[in-house]
């Protein structure tokens, strides 16, 4: 069978592998190998020779960077949209609550208590986290009691056991867990707006990979994202 | 005292022995090369435990298999000295020498320091030090540990002859002096001669006789055994009057005979014993003039075998109450037409001082 | 010389490293000595235990760590009712992250060079009256001293290094638990601080050339100060 | 009894892990006997050089990898050039990754026991007419035995283990570079897989257990064959 | 043929020595503990460097720093029994001897395994050997070696009696048959007076003299040195017939006086060599009669040295053209008058063969 490799960001692994058995049932020519890691690492990887045909990023950022290496990407276009979930432990008292200047998460946070996040300096979801933080005028006040970790993921686990109270992850991540209950989201204008990218690799794609990549910005994915929390882009059902 | 009735299985060989030693006093094994002398010595020591069997020391049970008793190593006080120097090289000759060193023998550390020549070594890595160096501090560090119970294993190997005399010298001034059984391994007949005061057999893990040196030196059983032992006998004196100019001292045997011997061999009036070797007991049946020999003993041919076919002939003859031993040719034998009940004349060339302070030393005498 | 954050960053890694070989050390050698000279039962159960850390990818350390250490985690709600402590999100846990990945390699290295101690000796000082502590302090572990000397330096290196463990269970906070792989790995994921990570990563060889070095002289003069005349 | 999935990492984790090991034993030997045996200049710049892996946080290593063997780094072009081999995001890539990252552990527990060996065996040996290679082949290696059997599988576990600069290098690629740790992180990332991610974890831990036990048997019975009368 | 000629620093001894080995036969080192004997082994094995000199072995150069020339150990082919036994731990009992054996010794192995009573050791692991066990094999590797020079320091300590002898008897037979220097270090001197051809006596790093054994035992020079050897002398002899019914023979000196000597002494007509230690050569005035002495032989008395003042007198009596020694108490010096020209009896009750192809054994002769 005819093999595509689709580098992919880490929040995308549930969504993926379901797309991708989906896929494959009625494309039986086709093995799609999916490879996850963080966006900023795929992108390097493909940098440096990775034999991707796709790279589906968490944000544009580094679609972008990879192209400034001078790496061919065509037909790009962005996706889906995320949102920035508050979460908290599945059994936590606090009660739900939309962060905004009117609610304040550090006045949630007890004395020693940290906020769990992807790391502000280079985690896709971090970045948005700070952005949503500095811009509700909560970052000064939280930024030294940060429970920074090194993927979106990790930081759902650290609310998962309960050693973080809160903590901000993508809205699709919340869906994913059992652990964690979906405190809030934050304003969508409070940071920039998540979208990803994905694009062809190469200067000659296949025509498999093309045709998964048709295929993803179908509605039969976009049914498939919607179920693990991905908004397809263009839509709006927040 | 030092009690000991052991087995342990070593690969083919059974060790299979029982020791007695008394609290004063050196006891040599002797035996073969693996014969089993050092697997003894680990068994006394605690490196090895028994598969069966019972190891007491002055009344104490160190080890007994029935009664699941167990004393370890550290707790038996014991001072070895192995056939390897285990030196430990980390710390310099002083420092080995101070590992163990008891309160008791504070006082002696630069007395045993001197004994050993080593005192220009004491700033040294053990590494560095040569064969005889490093045994040399072995024998101190074990000494210095103020043990209650000495094991010696093959212990003046690669020394000197002067060193290896003095301490021959200390270790039998040790063993008159102070109550502990010393265990001394040798192959060296003469070193065994002249520092044990009991002689154990070994041969393939058994202790096949054991008991005073000179009983056992004497014993006929056990000559095959004691092949590298030069045979002799003992006799008794009283020490007399000096020969100032001649540095010689008289001594009487019980039957009133007398010999000549060094003048350093005991102060008058002491008992002593001699120890006299078959092969310096000439014999001639009237005393013959105007020789140097200066020790011509009366003596009646208690036995011979002569009847051995072999080229020399063993003679038991009496002195008085006492017997010495000669070995002559059977030519010898045959010419002057020797048997038994004759009276002959024992003309004595060299003895040995066995209970002198010194370990003996042999002296021409004539 | 140093930026602010590069020295804050070096701080910080070299005291979670020190405290992590610090408080691994005994332990370590103690358990070495077990495994090297005595059999009891359970001994491979322990012996695969102190492995642990070495076969896990060290994210997955740090996840165990959490679920046991952290504040819900079986010990670690123990520690946090009676002492109001816990360590995860602060340097004792980056330096416990440290010290449970560097163990292995610790043990490892004493154990390789306790084994290669002449029992001989043990027995000479064992007959001298030493008992088996005493021996233990002044003929085996004197004898091993190299080996004690290179495993520490190893278990430094280690925790020096230490990422994942850390990562996971300590979270990555600057001032506190921001180690030099940790502010290296955000270096690179950042784009255009290449230099930056250049000079981080520079840095952080140079430590551990120093303690490497350093270790080396050490090692090399104990060894020689016993030395046989065969070298 | 295991899934495709498990096998599948298993395998590939076997494989990289063997072949890490099979190509590192040899100079790994060879480097450790050059620094227990012999002073030249540039000694501690190897010294240090062997080290690098151990004291750099396993993703830089990675990073220094690609950028020195990655299709556009000077050894990775030269290499596709001449033998349109390329090593980043293949399984041999993720051997290498495992074997530079196990290779200070290799070298270090291989150079502890040569100097353990007892040099006066060597010096005699030469006098019986062996030069310097019979020695170290006759002599010095089969006395460090134990010591290359325990560096051999550190390396193995080592590599079993390597996830960051696998990560980095060889990417996670199932079926090419996913090996078990890889595989256990990617479940671990998938909430609701703790079950599956549970299962790796055994496994990881029961194959570095059986190898480890397995070298351990191994080394006791040679140190047992040549063990003096003193335990 | 064995030159050399080496200075070395060793810590506070300066080692400097030189001596020549000719390519047959024994020669010992001699000298006290850390005197220097394994240093200079050392440096002839190529295991240390000399700071300075030159060391040839049959013509070739094996070292010379002036020139720069350095042949490494394994080059040399040497055989070395160290101090230690340094037994490959890894290797059975077997391969220890096969690792080194030589294509020419291949027909020796069942011969050497059989001499050094190792046969029943061969599948052992060296770490459970005995300590002459081990010992035993180590000699055994070296000789399997080939070598053209063989150096063995103590080879022989921690070895029975019985063992020791055969051993003795194995190299100075190989001494004689085999064109190899041997250089063999011993504190025994029994052991070396059995062995030995030529004699290097080594103190404080140096060679202090050296020479054929019997010259050297000679040199009254070198009596505080040569204190741990019992001074004798040699008689030059030739064999004539056996006495078959008592198992001697009869050999007639230069002077055409007989002695008496046991029957394997040698073949009728062969020329032999007899050490005769001072302390078994006894005085008379006259031939005694009736005595068990065999061999009384007729004597001037050429020298003494009863002008120092000692208990005992040496003196040197002259037999045709050579010379024997004795010595006798002062007492029986006075007694019996003796001086110079004076013509005695030596009445000698035991003698040594030294070129018989055995190492010297000691009997009984009267
Ligand atoms: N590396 C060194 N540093 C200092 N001193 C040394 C060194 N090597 C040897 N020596 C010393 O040199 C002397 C000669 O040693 P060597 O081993 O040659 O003596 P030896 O004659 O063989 O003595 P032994 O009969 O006791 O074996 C000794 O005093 C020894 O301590
Ligand atoms: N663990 C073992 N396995 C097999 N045989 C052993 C073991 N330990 C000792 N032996 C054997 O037991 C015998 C006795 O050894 P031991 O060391 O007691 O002899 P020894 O009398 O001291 O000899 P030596 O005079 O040569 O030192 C030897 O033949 C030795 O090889
Ligand atoms: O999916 Mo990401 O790139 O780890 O936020
Ligand atoms: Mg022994
Ligand atoms: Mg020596």
């Amino acid at each position: 069978a005819q093999q595509v490799h689709v580098y992919a960001a880490a929040s995308l692994t549930d969504a993926m592998n379901a797309l991708v058995s989906r896929y494959e049932k009625t494309h039986e020519d086709v093995d799609i190998v999916p490879v996850y890691a963080s966006s900023s690492t795929v992108a390097r990887q493909i940098a440096n020779g990775a034999p991707a045909d796709l790279y589906f990023s968490a944000n544009e950022k580094w679609m972008n960077w990879l192209d400034e290496q001078g790496v061919a990407l065509s037909e790009r276009a962005d996706l889906l949209n995320n949102r920035l979930a508050l979460i908290a432990p599945k059994d936590s008292s606090i009660d739900s609550f939309t962060p905004d200047a009117d609610h304040p998460l550090a006045a949630r946070l007890d004395d020693g208590d940290r906020l769990a996040v992807g790391d502000p300096d280079h985690v896709p979801a971090g970045i948005y986290a700070g952005q949503s933080l500095r811009s509700l005028g909560e970052w000064e006040a939280l930024a030294p009691r940060l429970a920074r970790a090194n993927d979106v993921r990790a930081a759902l686990a650290l609310v998962e056991r309960g050693e973080a109270p809160l903590g901000i992850v993508y809205s699709t991540d919340a869906e994913a867990s059992d652990d964690v209950k979906t405190l809030g989201y934050f304003p969508a204008d409070s940071h920039k707006p998540i979208t990803y990218p994905v694009a062809l690799v190469g200067e000659h794609p296949d025509d498999a990979a093309r045709a998964f990549r048709q295929w993803l910005a179908g509605s039969e994915a976009a049914g498939v994202f919607r179920r693990f929390g991905f908004q397809p882009a263009g839509t709006d059902d927040s | 005292m030092l009690e000991l009735d052991v087995t342990r299985q070593l690969g083919d060989l059974t060790l299979a022995a029982s020791l007695t030693a008394p609290e004063q006093g050196v006891t040599a094994l002797f035996g073969e090369s693996g014969s089993g002398k050092t697997s003894l010595l680990r068994l006394m020591a605690g490196l090895d435990r028994p598969d069966r069997g019972v190891i007491r020391l002055d009344g104490e049970t160190l080890v007994d298999t029935g009664r699941g008793v167990w004393v370890p190593p550290h707790r038996r006080r014991l001072g070895v000295v192995f056939q390897e120097a285990r030196l430990f090289p980390h710390y310099r000759v002083r420092g080995n020498l101070r590992y163990a060193l008891h309160a008791s023998m504070q006082g002696e550390f630069e007395r045993i320091v001197a004994l050993l020549g080593i005192g220009h070594l004491l700033d040294r890595m053990p590494g560095s030090l040569s064969g005889g160096e490093a045994r040399r501090v072995s024998i101190g560090r074990a000494l210095l540990s103020g043990p209650r119970l000495l094991l010696m294993d093959e212990p003046l190997t690669g020394l000197d002859g002067a060193r290896k005399q003095e301490l021959l010298d200390y270790i039998a001034r040790l063993a008159r002096e102070v109550e502990i059984p010393i265990i001394f391994v040798s192959h060296d007949t003469d070193e065994l001669m002249a520092v044990a005061t009991r002689l154990a057999l070994v041969e393939q893990g058994r202790i096949i006789a054991s008991g005073e040196l000179d009983d056992m030196l004497a014993r006929l059983d056990l000559s095959d055994q004691l092949g590298g032992f030069e045979a002799s006998s003992r006799l008794h004196a009283v020490l007399g009057q000096p020969e100032p100019d001649h540095r010689l001292i008289r001594a009487q045997l019980a039957d009133g005979q007398q010999l000549l011997l060094p003048a350093d061999a005991g102060a008058p009036g002491e008992a002593i014993a001699l120890r006299i070797r078959v092969r310096d007991v000439a014999l001639a049946l009237e005393a013959p003039r105007h020789t140097s020999f200066r020790n011509l003993l009366a003596a009646t041919i208690e036995a011979h075998d002569a009847e051995r076919e072999r080229p020399t002939v063993e003679l038991t003859l009496r002195i008085g109450s006492e017997r010495l031993r000669s070995r002559v040719t059977r030519h010898a034998f045959d010419e002057l037409g020797l048997c038994r009940g004759q009276a002959v004349v024992a003309m004595i060339r060299s003895v040995s001082l066995s209970t002198s302070g010194r370990a003996q030393r042999q002296d021409v005498m004539d | 010389m140093l930026t602010p954050l590069e020295s804050e960053a070096l701080l910080i890694s070299l005291r979670v490293a020190g405290v992590a070989v610090g408080a691994i050390l005994v332990p370590g050698v103690a358990v070495a000595w077990l495994l090297a000279r005595f059999e009891f039962p359970g001994k491979s159960l322990l012996d695969g235990l102190v492995h642990l850390p070495l076969v896990l990818p060290p994210v997955v350390v740090g996840y165990l760590l959490l679920v046991t250490l952290g504040r819900n985690g079986v010990i670690g709600q123990w520690l946090q009712a009676w002492f109001h402590f816990s360590l995860p999100f602060s340097w004792q846990g980056a330096a416990l992250a440290g010290g449970v990945m560097a163990f292995p390699l610790l043990v490892r290295a004493v154990r390789l060079s306790l084994e290669a101690v002449d029992p001989g000796l043990e027995a000479a000082a064992r007959t001298l009256g030493a008992n088996r502590l005493r021996v233990l302090m002044t003929i085996t572990l004197p004898l091993a001293l190299p080996g004690i000397i290179t495993g520490a330096v190893l278990a430094f290196a280690r925790a020096l290094s230490e990422f994942g463990a850390t990562m996971t269970f300590a979270s990555n906070i600057p001032g506190e638990t921001r180690t030099l792989p940790l502010a290296l790995y955000s270096l690179i994921q950042m784009p255009g601080s290449e230099a930056a990570a250049a000079r981080l990563c520079a840095i952080s060889i140079v430590v551990a050339m120093i303690s490497l070095m350093a270790s080396e002289a050490l090692a090399r003069r104990t060894r020689r100060r016993m030395a046989p005349r065969d070298r």
